[in-house]
């Protein structure tokens, strides 16, 4: 056993020993460690949620919940999957674990204001499991709440929206010390033009959650003081417009498709180049197209309401800028594959992750278009083609952003690396069953068959085996990943500095990383991150 | 063991963040009201009449006035006189508390007429009245939580202050606290004519 | 990193802003008892930025601030600008 | 071919086609050209990369502009198109509908309602909804028309059916339990059968109470059959005894005129115990005093049902096409024939068990209503249930088949 010579770096390192060290640690490592686990616990539970729908879905009638059930499971995995999984999942995970080693720095700005942010986490997570089981019964309302079901329906929705707000105080908390963190705390000789992409796009993202979280944040009040006061602020005979709710709900949520994705592209952007060992194809146009997407994501909003009874000029005015957003990731795409030109790529499992991430996230994105188009959308507007298109962008792409970054960064802050057959095993059944599931929804979405629909007509049943089917595959291949990485984590074969090659900081560091980052002495950066020339991979 | 960190420019700057989250936090509710208003410009004129421009002036003048005693209290720390900034963080609450007061009793005679969210005989002014007074409460109402809670910082501050733990060399505390509370008081430069002054 | 400190304010300018913006509160209250129509929301608003203008920039030492603390102010605004003004193109034309 | 195309569906067929098409390509493109890269340049291959550029103004500029043109356009045709969904032609038929918890209502310009929506073949028909309730949504996707209906706000949308038939219509904005239950369907009829359905009604021969009661959409959440839907069956009520929540107390009562008229016209009073309070009130501008009158007759069964015209089950059995399925001849064709059904015996599988069994007319009418129940033996288990039959249409269609 190998076990008492490694090193352990941050595991073992602390002011305070033992279970506290973790609870009141401000150690930007640890807090990224706590979210990691948090949110891969709240992933599983809103998967087997998933499960279940497509179960109910297998064949038309009831199969193995009723109709009321149902309404609630995809109402909570919709909430726990984008409000407790994937808006914090890469920046709160991964951007805490990194992002001040990538700038050269010892912590984030407001490392207790960080702890502080994971506490909202935790309190939002558990206000939202508690409103499942308390008395009402579990919200009915989908996760975007429209009124006027939500104030009308007996369920705890004023609970599940407190819930929510409390996540969105932490998203906000996270955002301002990563915009801080990037402009105060830049280590000597980290120009912006050094920064790797995967920081530019955490500040993208940051400035995403400072402006736009807390209109959802004043949304989820306004629906809890209906709830308790019945004012009829978006009732139109006592002077409210329901409408109005629909654009306070995608003022933020919009945008928020935005904070699950930038940072993902950003993990592809460090990924790719390492395993072509070839510096990142046009640095300065992915750094731009992310602040540009983040900005021009502030005005599409109300793409989701084209049936809604909005002003037809509305739409014209916003399909024409969700058009506009789609031409950033265009250029992200292109120059994505360009960096495989004349590189020297390794399929290495993290690279897999990417490549996958770029084909699911183009479908998913052109599919997109296909929504953003005004007559198209009519036709395609709440039906399984829009939940296609969204598990094609945030599970396709958000989720294997993440586990490509957990392919990519575990090993790093483990120490230890994991099973790359098996992880390709994993990958391949994940991949394929994924592709399997969700492009079945797409096209029975195209059919015509609703969303949030608990019974089918006839027709669409083939589609919908097909769809439950892949479900399967899909699950098998997770439960390989995350074992594997499980298995990799705890008794792993060691790895040195540098196991893939790479030439961002943390990987002139030890493995884990101690606590104080760099030691003594801040770092000089003298080159680019993806300047390999010199960079030799450590073997594992 | 951790070499202390020390970026008070930093700090201010994650403050002026934490602010434009409040500004956007409260332009949900102007934007309900900004939409209203185009909707329904005569019957907001008309609820606007039944607003006590006294209370809303008063107010005014207290709020603007405690701005200016915490700012006064921030250039008296930077200064070094800490009794002075002592009395003027003490000054401020004092008219926070005199705000929140005038508030209750304004709040008191307009729901004693049977104004408030949900009442019967709000319902039956008009959906623009309905409209209005729903704004009215609900943005107020948040408006004097933040009241509430700027209030009860400064005194925090003041008493840190106090210990010694704020002094001439470092007051980003006090200063950020003051940042708040000029929020506080921007917000409401905007909610008094938009409520009280519409004609 | 440079630590940056301010100068302290006099207590003089913070008073004679003090003035101004009681006098401005008069102005508003004045003007609000003059019917202008739709002009009148337009006035007060104006009021209200200058009012505002001036806590920014003095009470709250934006003055003295480096320049990012003024772009940020500005992105923010714009941003707000935005959604009140796009939430306009729908209601107002439907 | 000279199929009339639906302007409706085409307007949205064909900006579907245009941006498919495109994705497609760009995804093929993309696609291939990371595989070829990936392949060609391998580690194994070469082990060191062969170009360390950073990047390339032009080609940045190109796809940066190339994109732009693509998505303009796609922009634009889907905007020119969605106009045709919104420009209703002239002369076009206006019908009103009204959504409401879980049920659609079409009343037409003639004071008629029903409950699914009938039009002539090719006439452009504009339907203006609301809701009375919460949010729910138009959707007939023959049509690719789609609009929600909001309380207190009208919307529209038009569309002109081109052939005859029967097209769903889904309600496509979640509105709670039975969201997916609120189903119905445009009825086209060619324009002379239209006509004749659209004659002034003759005095129906259904009672009154019946009528108001689908008019209303009571029917969406309450059944007729005893069968349990989101509100208490409306089967034989008369003399059941009720508990009820009141003001927080549970009380018991005896159904009668008085607890009806209070159950319809103030649900949220009393509430029947074990279901929720979402039945919404009917006053007397919705339902009037008569009719209130009639549907109170009717449930407590002091109408007697009109003598019926005997209904055809032989054209019930093509119209519903078990004729497809089953053979008249003793052809075997996909289910057992028909033919001397009346005096077989077969052999089914119950619960995994086989049984032999003599037909009679309960089991003729599981075998439609559940088919899954018993199957024959040596028979694929794909007959659709028959729950679109009236309980009178199966009757008739047992009757008829016992005689075979
Ligand atoms: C991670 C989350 C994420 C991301 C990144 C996106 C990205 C995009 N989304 Fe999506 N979307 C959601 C999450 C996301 N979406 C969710 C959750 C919903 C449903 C919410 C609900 O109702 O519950 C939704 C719904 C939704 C709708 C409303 C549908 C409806 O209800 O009627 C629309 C309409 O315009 C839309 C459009 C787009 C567009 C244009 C993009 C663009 O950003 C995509 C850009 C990407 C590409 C274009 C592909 C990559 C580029 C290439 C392959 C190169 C070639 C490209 C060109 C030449 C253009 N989305
Ligand atoms: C990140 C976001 C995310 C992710 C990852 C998923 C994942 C899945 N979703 Fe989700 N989904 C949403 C976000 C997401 N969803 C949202 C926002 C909605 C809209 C809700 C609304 O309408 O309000 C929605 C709605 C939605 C619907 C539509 C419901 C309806 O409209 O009626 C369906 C239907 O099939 C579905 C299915 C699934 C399935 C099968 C998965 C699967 O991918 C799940 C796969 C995972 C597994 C199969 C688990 C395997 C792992 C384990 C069992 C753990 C083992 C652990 C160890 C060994 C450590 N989802
Ligand atoms: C949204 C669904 C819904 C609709 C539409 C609806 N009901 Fe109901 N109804 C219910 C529910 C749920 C109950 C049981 C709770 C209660 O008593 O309010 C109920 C109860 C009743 C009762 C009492 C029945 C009993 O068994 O005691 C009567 C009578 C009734 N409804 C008649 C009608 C009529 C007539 C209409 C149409 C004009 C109608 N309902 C429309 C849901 C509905
Ligand atoms: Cu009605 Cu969904
Ligand atoms: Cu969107």
């Amino acid at each position: 056993m190998s076990e008492t010579t490694t090193y352990t770096g941050f595991w073992q390192e602390s002011p305070r020993p033992g279970i506290l060290g973790w609870l009141l640690t401000t150690d930007h490592k640890r807090i990224g460690i706590l979210y990691l686990g948090s949110l891969i616990s709240m992933f599983i539970v809103g998967a087997c949620l998933g499960l279940a729908i497509r179960l109910e879905l297998i064949a038309p009638g009831r199969t193995i919940m009723d109709a009321q059930t149902y309404n609630a499971t995809f109402t909570v995995h919709g909430v726990i999957m984008i409000f407790m999984f994937l808006i914090p999942s890469i920046p709160a995970a991964f951007g805490n674990l990194l992002l001040p080693i990538h700038i050269g720095a010892r912590d984030v700005s407001f490392p207790k204001l960080n702890l502080l942010s994971w506490y909202c986490y935790i309190i939002g997570a558990v206000l939202a499991v508690a409103s499942i089981f308390g008395g009402g019964g579990a919200p009915d309302t989908g996760w975007t709440f429209y009124v006027p079901f939500s104030t009308q329906t007996s369920t705890n929705v004023s609970l599940a929206a407190f819930a929510a707000f409390m996540l969105g105080f932490s998203s906000i908390l996270t955002g301002i010390n990563f915009v801080t963190t990037v402009h105060r705390l830049r280590c000597e000789g980290m120009t912006w033009g050094r920064l790797p992409l995967f920081i530019w796009t955490l500040y993208a993202t940051a400035w995403i959650q400072v402006l736009a979280t807390p209109m959802i944040g004043i949304t989820l009040v306004l629906i809890i003081l209906e709830r308790t006061f019945g004012a009829g602020l978006f009732d139109a005979a006592r002077g409210g417009d329901p409408i109005l709710y629909q654009h306070l709900f995608w003022i933020y949520s919009h945008p928020a498709v935005y904070i699950m994705i930038l940072p993902g592209m950003g993990v592809i952007s460090e990924v790719i180049p390492t395993f072509a060992r070839k510096p990142l194809f046009g640095y300065w146009a992915m750094a731009l197209s992310s602040l540009a997407i983040a900005f021009a994501g502030s005005l599409v909003w109300a793409h989701h309401m084209y049936a809604s009874g909005m002003s037809d000029l509305a739409i014209l005015v916003f399909s024409f800028l969700t058009f506009i957003v789609a031409i950033p990731s265009a250029i992200k795409v292109f120059n994505w594959v360009s960096t495989l030109y004349k590189g020297s790529i390794e399929l290495a499992p993290p690279m897999l992750y990417a490549l996958a991430f770029i084909f699911n996230f183009a479908i998913g994105g052109l599919g997109g278009l296909a929504l953003g188009a005004a007559a198209s959308d009519i036709h395609l507007h709440d039906t399984y083609f829009v939940v296609g298109h969204f598990h094609y962008v945030m599970f396709g792409g958000g989720g294997f952003a993440l586990f490509a970054a957990m392919h990519y960064w575990l090993p790093k802050f483990t120490g230890r690396m994991y099973n790359h057959k098996v992880a390709v095993i994993g990958w391949a059944l994940l991949f394929v069953g994924f592709n399997i599931t969700y492009m079945a929804m797409q096209a029975v979405g195209i059919q015509g068959m609703p969303r949030r629909y608990y019974d089918y007509v006839p027709e669409f049943t083939t589609l919908n085996q097909v769809s439950t089917v892949g479900s399967w595959v899909m699950a098998l291949g997770l439960i390989i990943m995350f074992a594997n990485l499980w298995r990799g984590m705890r008794s792993g074969r060691p790895i040195g500095l540098n196991p893939w090659g790479a030439a961002t900081l943390e990987w002139s560091i030890p493995s884990p990383p101690p606590l104080e980052n760099f030691g003594e002495e801040d770092p000089v950066v003298t080159r680019g991150p993806y300047e390999f020339k010199g960079v030799v991979a450590d073997e594992y | 063991m951790s070499i202390e960190h020390r970026d008070d420019t930093g700090d201010r700057f994650g403050m002026w963040l934490f602010l434009y989250t409040e500004v956007i936090l409260f332009s949900g509710l102007f934007i309900l009201y900004a939409m209203a208003l185009a909707k329904f410009p005569q019957q907001y004129a008309e609820a606007s009449h039944k607003l006590n421009i006294y209370f809303g002036s008063i107010n005014t003048i207290v709020l603007l006035t405690s701005s200016l005693t915490i700012a006064l209290a921030v250039s008296a720390i930077q200064m070094g006189r800490v009794k002075h900034c002592l009395n003027l963080c003490w000054v401020t609450v004092a008219l926070a508390i005199l705000f929140l007061v005038n508030k209750y009793f304004e709040w008191s005679a307009e729901i004693s007429h049977g104004i408030y969210p949900g009442s019967e005989q709000l319902a039956e002014m008009g959906e623009g009245v309905t409209s209005f007074f729903n704004l009215y409460y609900f943005t107020a109402g948040l408006h004097g939580l933040h009241v509430l809670i700027g209030a009860s910082l400064i005194g925090v501050v003041a008493v840190l202050t106090a210990k010694g733990k704020v002094t001439s060399d470092r007051y980003t505390l006090l200063e950020n606290s003051a940042l708040y509370w000029h929020l506080v008081d921007l917000v409401w430069i905007f909610l008094f004519p938009l409520y009280y002054l519409i004609l | 990193m440079t630590e940056h400190k301010h100068e302290p304010v006099p207590y003089r300018t913070f008073i004679q802003i003090w003035l101004a913006l009681l006098v401005l509160t008069g102005v508003t209250i004045a003007v609000s008892r003059v019917n202008l129509g739709a002009l009148n929301v337009w006035v007060a608003l104006a009021v209200a930025s200058v009012k505002s203008s001036l806590v920014i920039f003095y009470f709250m030492h934006l003055r003295q601030e480096s320049r990012l603390f003024k772009i940020c102010l500005l992105v923010m605004l714009v941003i707000l600008a935005i959604f009140i003004g796009m939430t306009f193109i729908d209601v107002l034309y439907r | 071919m000279n199929l009339p195309t639906n302007p409706t569906a085409q307007a949205v067929d064909n900006v579907l086609i245009y941006i498919f098409g495109f994705s497609l390509l760009l995804l093929l493109g993309i696609t291939v050209a990371t595989i070829y890269l990936v392949i060609k340049y391998r580690r194994s291959k070469y082990p060191e990369p062969t170009s360390e550029t950073h990047g390339s103004l032009w080609l940045e500029a190109l796809w940066t502009l190339l994109p732009t043109l693509i998505v303009l356009t796609m922009f634009w045709y889907g905007w020119s198109n969605y106009l045709g969904l919104r420009n209703v032609p002239e002369g076009a038929m206006e019908v009103q509908a009204t959504a409401r918890m879980w049920s659609w209502q079409f009343e037409y310009p003639d004071g008629r309602k029903t409950s699914k929506l009938f039009v002539p073949v090719g006439q452009p028909v504009k339907v203006t909804m609301t809701s009375v309730d919460v949010l729910h949504n138009f959707f007939v996707p023959a049509f690719r028309i789609k609009r929600d209906t909001l309380p207190g706000i009208e919307t529209y949308v038009w569309f002109q059916a081109t052939e005859p038939g029967s097209y769903d219509i889904f309600c496509a904005e979640y509105c709670g339990t039975g969201h997916s239950a609120m189903i119905t369907s445009v009825e086209a009829l060619p324009p002379e059968e239209y006509a004749t359905w659209a004659q002034p009604q003759q005095p129906s021969d259904e009672p009154r109470g019946l009528i108001v009661l689908q008019e209303q959409g009571c029917t969406g959440c309450h059944s007729l059959d005893g069968s349990d839907g989101i509100g208490p069956s409306l089967y034989q009520l008369s003399g059941q005894q009720r508990k009820l929540m009141a003001d927080g107390q549970t009380k018991e009562l005896t159904i009668d005129a008085d607890y009806l008229r209070r159950a319809i016209r103030h649900p949220e009073a009393e509430i029947v115990e074990g279901y929720d309070p979402v039945m919404p009130a009917y006053d007397s501008d919705t339902l009037s005093e008569e009719d209130l009158q009639a549907v109170i007759d009717y449930l407590l069964g002091k109408v007697k049902k009109a003598e019926k015209a005997p209904l055809d089950a032989r054209k019930l059995l093509e119209d519903s096409g078990c004729l497809g399925c089953h053979s008249e001849d003793g052809s075997e064709v996909i289910g057992p024939t028909f033919k001397g059904l009346g005096n077989r015996e077969v052999v089914i599988e119950r619960d995994g068990k086989e049984e032999k069994i003599k037909i009679d007319r309960d089991y003729l009418v599981r075998a439609i209503k559940q088919p899954k129940a018993d199957m024959v033996k040596g028979y694929p288990p794909i007959m659709p249930a028959g729950d679109y039959l009236t309980d009178e249409e199966i009757d008739a269609i047992v009757d008829h088949l016992l005689k075979q």
